[in-house]
């Protein structure tokens, strides 16, 4: 399948989903979706299309957030960016590690770093973070404020 | 005219008991683990049912096995032997565990079996060497001095019965598999008692009277004799190695160890002979410690599972040494008593000139090695090791620290014995003790200086602890042991039970499939038996019901018809 | 006597050659691996310096046993070394025999798995369990191959005899004593925990084993105990195989050829071999090992 | 000076205890005992467990997590001891000092003796540190 | 009956960088692992929003010190997507020659430490030997072992003197005799066949589903490599082959990296002998508001940059993956019903960077050096004398 094929498939197959597509380059595309058919379109990509997940970055874009998730068809070299807004107060969305494996860890990190609720994921527990960080505090947030106070900032030695 | 003839007998007490050198000594060491064992069960036994039962049966126990070591024909050890299959049956049952009633059956049914074999073999010699002489015979027959050769079939098949009868009560290879059943379910005093110690005695003096007075052996024979004792060595202690419960692994180290004895008589030498009756008397002596220790810290922790078990060493430390001491003298481990008389084995077996001795010594001291295997896992998983959870809040507990006397001084007693037995006496058994037994002189190809090897092994531990001194030593810290920067308390599961230590050797090759059998009981004569008897369905239920009488019944009506036909 | 041949030979003697050879093994290793490798004295120091570290023990560990396994330990290398020597010196006999110097070889591992045992770290009881399952792996063909030279003499277990029975020509120099002799040398390589067998302390694995929790005096000891039987171990064989050291005239120099040879197989299977998983090094002493030590005892029964 | 201690400064066995660190020091720290650099010359090992250490080689900034395993491992390492801080991270944490995951400096929380600068110090820079350690504590 | 867990790490031979894996385990069979990171994190990423573009090439590169090169790439990759861009010729291939190089460096080191991991020494110190010789090429080129400060948005901050090509093609052939014994020593040992084959077998369908990457999914038959997929630098210029094998064991994860280590010197050597001429920085002045992602073939995989612009000169987001972040959960479907034995070289066969897996560090504006090496050494005195009054103490 070429470049144009793909994505005339993908767009005709779930255009009721699919709310911006920016065709920024020859390699890159992205693709603004609703949170409700990401598990759907996701799936759909790795599954169907033989896309590989690279990577999900989130980023908080007050007052909401915003996760891209990257897939790269390896084939075409075209690497289709899936964006997502969640809301910033409650962000919540639907796993996909449950569908795939490669979706676990980042999805660990995001939920810890930013504060998102994965629903449904097999693994919730903490990745990065120490154990005596506390619950709800999200270092990746704009809004994130130095909270232990024993933290010492000067050079040492 | 049958009753005229017992009447006959029983005017002539004379008849009945005798005593020899090795008949005297068996009786001596019956006695002290008879005292050793009601001392334990004072404490032990408390409390349970009928327990004045326990203590008539014990009693009876003892005076039954006097009566097989001093019976002077076979008709007075025949009797005894039977009654003392029955009180095995009764003391068995006296365990609390849920297979307890399967065991005891299955015990009496291997031993009762095996003592109609043995009434098989007693008719069988009768029939060689006074057919003709009528009942007479049967009564004042001797059981010592006739050495009839071993040259036809009915000689063979006597020796065998014998034999069989010997192994069953020993627990020797192919009739053990009541022994670690036993020992699984009978209280630990009962194992430690019967199985451990006084069953040994008597089914080993048995077999060394047997082979040395009653048949003269052929090299044929030895070697069968020899054959056995080496699959007995490896092959239990081979079981031992994967077991999960305590006393059921000690139970086939009591089975492995036969295996030595047997070895011993087989060899057919003076040197062998005296050191399979050597091994005789030590391993009864740390095989009870054993069981007694084992019982105690099975008491402790609540339960024999292995896997529940672990640092017991802080509650009962009395009972780690003394359990350290006799699993060192088993494995025979210099200076300790079991390899002194292993080591009269192998000198036996060197000097046999049998064809196949390499075997024969590869498998004895395989075994060794093996032995000392698996208490080392014991050890770990009873006594080292990291604690469970159970085990955890008995520690917490300060008032369990203390052993009780009545545990204790059974403990000391045998464990003394195995090292002073190992250092100052192994010279007297095979030089004065067994002299009668032994038809020749005794020489060793080899040498063994116990007592300047102990000196020159307590020399190298000062050197160590010099060098200790000229450490740190008085400074030593406390600090938690290293996982890697991880603490053991926020992880209890970092615990290695100990439990599947050799699970390794248990999947490797050729063995895996063997295990595999073996855990299906395709080895048990028992199982096997009783799949082949399952064919006459009805019959095999109806007697095996359990009820005692009827097996009683079933004894004494097998014994009346044998008696008839015969006569 | 005997304490004055146990402190000069059994202890000293043994620890200073035991130490010289574990610097000759460092050595080696580092010129194979294109690197200079450690001075002469440096095992000594290590001891030494050991000696003058704290003593710390783990919590909630058995104390006693803990510090006595590494006493048991060189206790036992001492008595067998000594058992060596006098027998080396004296045609007729000291003390044991080889039965009892097989024995006696087992309580360094004895104490070792102890003092793993002992020390209430999962790691340290898994390497310990690791050396009790290469010990009876490597018994099994290190007892054939050992019988090897007590039957080429004639049945006798007596180490003076078997050292006499080999004035007129080493058993080494028969096929059934070269095929032994290989086999001894893989089991003593296991014995000594190197490479590829060295399974119970992989600090790669399990970070070093049963000797994990020790520190100080206590490894120390348990250091020396191994440097001790670096030279035991070899000298043992050289008794079997090469009828004991000799000490006179031009025979000094096969002496030390020998010992060195031995000594440089060694370190040279250690140092090109990666380590294997324990479920192969049983394999492998059940399998390629045992039938060569079996052919080599058929061979020596046939008298060749 | 005993001869205890001059064995110690003949023998320093090492043990590397990475707290949050980019790798770079501590693959520079193995380096020190291949061919070019073989500090084994100087009787140094580096060893698997941490209670046969005489010298504890920190690399890294030292993160949320190290922080209280630090401590419990310092408590573990037998006396004498002395410690390096290897790389400017572990000596004032570097660029990562506003992370927020770095709290405290590591000679906040163990004694450090000797600080090796560097990013990554070149395994010369370290051995000279560490003979420059030994040749102090061995001029007392 | 409880489980047994035996801990591997935090702080274990086994790794330089602390993890903590758990295996759960029946006699010396695993039954089970389980993983705790974050005992290297240092968030990275926060700190980068902190940085200007051109310091953000400093923070990214102390992500990890192994791919000091491949993270920079990555991140310059993906500053320059943000316009798009497209950089000089010349300043390609210098940015090729020192992403193979360090390849071929970090292959080695990998080679050395799977050696080392299963008491293999020799094979540690050859291959650190020879590696010895790449990190002198590395140093001639850039001017430091690690850590090479090549990279900057817009091209290359150093250029390469014709005299010293010559030097490092030399240096380059004179290993390839000696990486040949290797490869000989290594591929057919028979002990080494029967540790690594059929151990830690990653099939086809789990490579692809835990979207495994770089030499750790051809190794399982998964042709994947962002120099051929999606090419960039000067990768396109030349013949080169890309290394794949079928059985997914560790056997063949070293194979791969084996005979991939030869085509690196092959593409080194090209790229220093055809290098062009021009200009090696295309001197960017503002960034624009936008995003842009990088990514590039690091030794261990594909590394992945995310950078967003809101047209300040700071990166609003920047979001790192590196290769071992997606490799790594593999362990899950390798390690099962292996031994502890093999879980560690299967752990290490991915050639894990967790550094790299927990990034998320900070840009420091001031750069690294905080105190000059006067300062050190008299701090370093003065807890000395501490130190000696305690052990005279003593």
């Amino acid at each position: 399948m070429i470049r144009e094929e793909i994505l005339l498939d993908f767009t005709s197959r779930f255009h009721a989903d699919i709310l911006d597509l920016e065709d920024k380059s020859n390699t890159r595309v992205y693709v603004e979706i609703t949170p409700e058919s990401l598990v759907r379109i996701g799936t759909y990509l790795f599954r169907n299309i033989g896309a590989r997940f690279n990577i999900a970055t989130a980023t908080d874009l007050p007052p909401k957030i915003e996760i891209l998730y990257h897939f790269l068809v390896e084939d075409i070299n075209l690497l289709i960016s899936l964006r997502v807004f969640l809301d910033g107060e409650k962000p919540e969305i639907e796993s996909l590690a449950k569908e795939i494996e490669a979706f676990n860890w980042i999805e660990r990190e995001m939920s810890e770093l930013l504060g998102i609720t994965f629903i449904g994921h097999p693994d919730p527990r903490r990745l990065l973070l120490a154990d005596n960080w506390p619950e709800g505090v999200c270092p990746l947030r704009q809004d994130y404020e130095e909270w232990d106070e024993t933290v010492d900032r000067t050079r040492g030695v | 005219m049958s009753f005229n003839l017992i009447i006959d007998a029983l005017k002539n007490p004379n008849g009945f008991f005798a005593s020899n050198p090795l008949s005297l000594l068996c009786a001596a060491f019956a006695t002290l683990f008879f005292v050793l064992i009601v001392v334990y069960s004072l404490k032990h036994m408390k409390g349970r049912k009928g327990v004045w039962r326990y203590y008539i049966y014990t009693i009876a126990t003892y005076v039954s096995s006097l009566g097989v070591l001093f019976a002077a024909n076979f008709l007075i050890l025949l009797i005894f032997w039977g009654l003392l299959g029955l009180l095995l049956y009764l003391l068995i049952a006296f365990g609390r565990k849920e297979g307890t009633p399967a065991t005891a059956r299955k015990a009496l049914i291997i031993v009762g079996a095996t003592d109609v074999l043995l009434l098989f073999g007693i008719v069988l010699v009768w029939k060689i060497t006074a057919g003709s002489s009528g009942l007479q015979g049967l009564f004042h027959m001797p059981i010592t001095g006739m050495g009839i050769p071993l040259s036809g079939t009915a000689s063979i098949i006597a020796y065998l019965c014998f034999a069989s009868a010997a192994f069953a009560k020993a627990g020797a290879m192919p009739f053990h598999t009541w022994v670690p059943d036993t020992a699984e379910n009978a209280p630990t005093p009962v194992t430690a008692f019967l199985p451990a110690s006084l069953d040994k005695l008597l089914g080993i003096y048995l077999l060394a009277r047997v082979t040395l007075d009653v048949f003269q052996m052929t090299p044929t024979m030895n070697t069968i004799l020899m054959a056995i004792g080496s699959i007995t060595i490896v092959a239990a202690v081979m079981m031992a190695l994967i077991q999960h419960d305590l006393k059921r692994l000690l139970g086939y180290h009591a089975v492995s160890q036969v295996g030595y004895m047997v070895l011993g008589i087989g060899t057919g030498n003076p040197i062998g002979i005296a050191g399979g009756l050597f091994h005789m008397f030590n391993h009864s002596i740390y095989k009870s410690c054993l069981f007694l220790a084992g019982g105690a810290a099975e008491r402790k922790a609540g339960t024999g599972n292995l896997a529940q078990m672990g640092g017991l060493v802080k509650a009962i430390p009395l009972v780690f040494v003394t359990f350290l001491i006799a699993s060192l003298a088993i494995s025979g481990v210099p200076p300790m008593n079991g390899f002194a008389s292993k080591w009269l084995i192998y000198q036996g077996v060197i000097t046999s000139g049998d064809s196949l001795w390499v075997l024969w010594l590869i498998a004895a001291m395989l075994g060794s090695a093996l032995t000392l295997a698996s208490f080392m896992k014991l050890i770990h998983a009873v006594f080292l090791g990291q604690p469970s959870e159970g085990v955890k809040k008995i520690l917490a507990d300060k008032k369990g620290k203390r052993t009780a006397l009545s545990t204790a001084i059974p403990l000391v007693v045998l464990s003394t014995l195995c090292v002073g037995i190992g250092v100052f006496a192994w010279k007297i058994p095979f030089g004065q003790l067994f002299r009668p037994e032994l038809s020749g002189p005794v020489d060793s190809p080899g040498i063994w200086q116990s007592g300047t090897a102990t000196l020159m092994l307590i020399a190298g531990l000062v050197i160590g602890y010099l060098i200790y001194l000229a450490g740190t030593l008085k400074k030593a810290r406390v600090v938690a042991p290293f996982v890697g920067g991880e603490t053991l308390e926020d992880n209890p599961d970092m615990r290695v039970s100990g439990v599947n230590f050799y699970m390794t050797i248990k999947e490797l090759g050729l063995l895996k499939g063997i295990y595999r059998w073996a855990e299906k009981k395709l080895f048990d004569l028992y199982v096997v038996a009783g799949k082949i008897f399952a064919g006459f369905g009805i019959l095999f239920s109806f007697m095996h019901n359990g009820i005692l009488s009827r097996y009683f019944l079933w004894f004494i009506v097998g014994l009346v018809v044998l008696c008839i036909v015969l006569i | 006597m005997t304490f004055v041949y146990l402190l000069v030979f059994g202890f000293a003697a043994t620890a200073v050659l035991g130490l010289i050879t574990s610097w000759i093994d460092r050595k080696v290793t580092a010129r194979v691996q294109y690197r200079v490798g450690p001075p002469f004295l440096q095992p000594f120091i290590d001891i030494v310096k050991l000696l003058g570290k704290e003593t710390v023990i783990p919590e909630g560990a058995s104390k006693v046993t803990f510090l006595i396994a590494p006493v048991i330990g060189i206790s036992g290398v001492i008595a067998v070394a000594t058992l060596f020597w006098v027998n080396q010196f004296f045609s007729e006999g000291f003390v044991g025999d080889w039965i009892v110097a097989i024995y006696l070889l087992a309580i360094p591992s004895l104490s070792i798995i102890l003092g793993g045992f002992a020390s209430r770290n999962p790691l340290a009881s898994l390497g310990s369990s690791r050396e009790m399952k290469l010990v009876i792996a490597y018994e099994l063909p290190f007892i054939l191959a050992a019988l090897v030279p007590v039957i080429a003499a004639g049945g006798s277990i007596r180490l003076s005899d078997i050292i006499n029975a080999q004035a007129g020509g080493v058993f080494a120099g028969n096929i059934s004593g070269i095929l032994a002799l290989i086999v001894a040398i893989m089991c003593v390589q296991a014995k000594l925990a190197l490479v590829p067998f060295d399974i119970p302390e992989a600090e790669t694995e399990i970070v070093g084993g049963a000797l994990l929790e020790y520190s100080g005096p206590g490894l120390a000891i348990f250091r020396l105990m191994k440097n001790m039987l670096f030279f035991t171990l070899p000298f043992f064989l050289i008794i079997l195989f090469f009828g004991g050291l000799r000490l006179n005239g031009i025979n000094i120099l096969w002496t030390i050829l020998e010992y060195v040879g031995i000594v440089a197989i060694i370190t040279v299977i250690r140092n090109t071999n990666p380590r294997v998983r324990i479920d192969q090094a049983v394999r492998f002493f059940w399998g390629p090992m045992t039938l060569l030590a079996v052919a080599a005892v058929v061979l020596a029964l046939k008298g060749l | 000076m005993s001869l205890k201690l001059k064995a110690l400064l003949k023998s320093p066995w090492v043990f590397h205890l990475s707290t949050g660190s980019c790798n770079n020091c501590d693959i520079e720290i193995l380096d020190c005992l291949t061919p070019r650099f073989d500090i084994e010359r100087f009787g140094m090992l580096l060893i698997g467990s941490i209670k046969h250490a005489d010298v504890l080689l920190v690399t890294g900034s030292c993160n949320r997590m190290s922080v209280e395993r630090l401590k419990v491992l310092y408590e573990q390492v037998p006396k004498p001891c002395l410690v390096v801080a290897i790389g400017t991270c572990a000596g004032s944490r570097g660029i990562f000092k506003d992370s927020y995951n770095c709290p405290v400096p590591l000679d906040k929380i163990i004694p450090v003796d000797v600080y090796i600068p560097g990013c990554p110090p070149k395994p010369e820079a370290m051995i000279a540190g560490v003979v420059k350690l030994i040749e102090k504590v061995g001029g007392a | 009956m409880g489980k047994t867990i035996i801990p591997i790490g935090p702080y274990h031979p086994l790794q330089e960088e602390p993890e903590f894996f758990t295996l759960t385990v029946e006699g010396e069979t695993v039954v089970d692992i389980d993983v705790r990171i974050g005992y290297n994190h240092r968030g990275i990423e926060k700190l980068s929003e902190m940085k200007t573009f051109e310091n953000s090439t400093f923070v990214v590169e102390r992500i990890c010190g192994i791919c000091s090169t491949s993270h920079p790439y990555a991140y310059t990759r993906a500053v320059e997507d943000i316009f798009p861009m497209e950089v000089s010729m010349r300043s390609k291939y210098i940015r090729t020659i020192i992403a193979e190089g360090e390849r071929i460096h970090s292959h080695l080191l990998w080679l050395g430490l799977a050696g080392h991991f299963l008491g293999y020494n020799t094979v540690y110190m050859w291959a650190w030997k020879l590696r010895e010789e790449i990190l002198d090429v590395m140093e001639i080129l850039s001017g430091n072992r690690n850590n090479y400060a090549m990279f900057k948005p817009g091209g290359v901050r150093r250029d390469i003197n014709a005299e010293d090509i010559p030097i490092c093609i030399k240096k380059i052939d004179s290993i390839l005799p000696t990486l040949n014994m290797l490869k000989k020593a290594v591929l057919d040992d028979p002990v080494l066949h029967a540790r690594l084959k059929g151990v830690g077998v990653l099939s086809y369908q789990d490579a692809i589903d835990f979207s495994a990457l770089g030499p750790t999914s051809r190794a399982s038959g998964v042709a994947r490599d962002v120099r051929k997929d999606s090419p960039y630098g000067a990768y396109q210029e030349m013949e080169w082959d890309m290394i794949v094998t079928k059985n997914g064991d560790v056997f063949d994860k070293a194979v791969v990296r084996i005979l991939e280590m030869f085509e690196t010197a092959k593409i080194m050597k090209y790229c220093l002998n055809n290098l062009p001429d021009g200009e090696i920085d295309a001197k960017i002045k503002d960034i624009p508001p936008g995003e842009g992602i990088g990514h590039i073939e690091a030794p261990r995989g594909e590394t992945f940059h995310y950078v967003k612009s809101d047209g300040t000169n700071r990166p609003m987001r920047h979001k790192v993956r590196a290769p071992t972040f997606m490799n790594f959960p593999t362990y899950k479907a390798t390690v099962k019903g292996q031994t502890i034995s093999d879980a560690t070289i299967i752990l290490a066969a991915i050639d894990p960077c967790y550094c790299c897996t927990e990034r998320i560090a900070v840009k420091d504006v001031k750069g690294r050096m905080l105190y000059d090496g006067q300062d050190l050494i008299r701090l370093s005195r003065e807890k000395t004398e501490k130190m000696k009054q305690r052990m005279g103490v003593r």
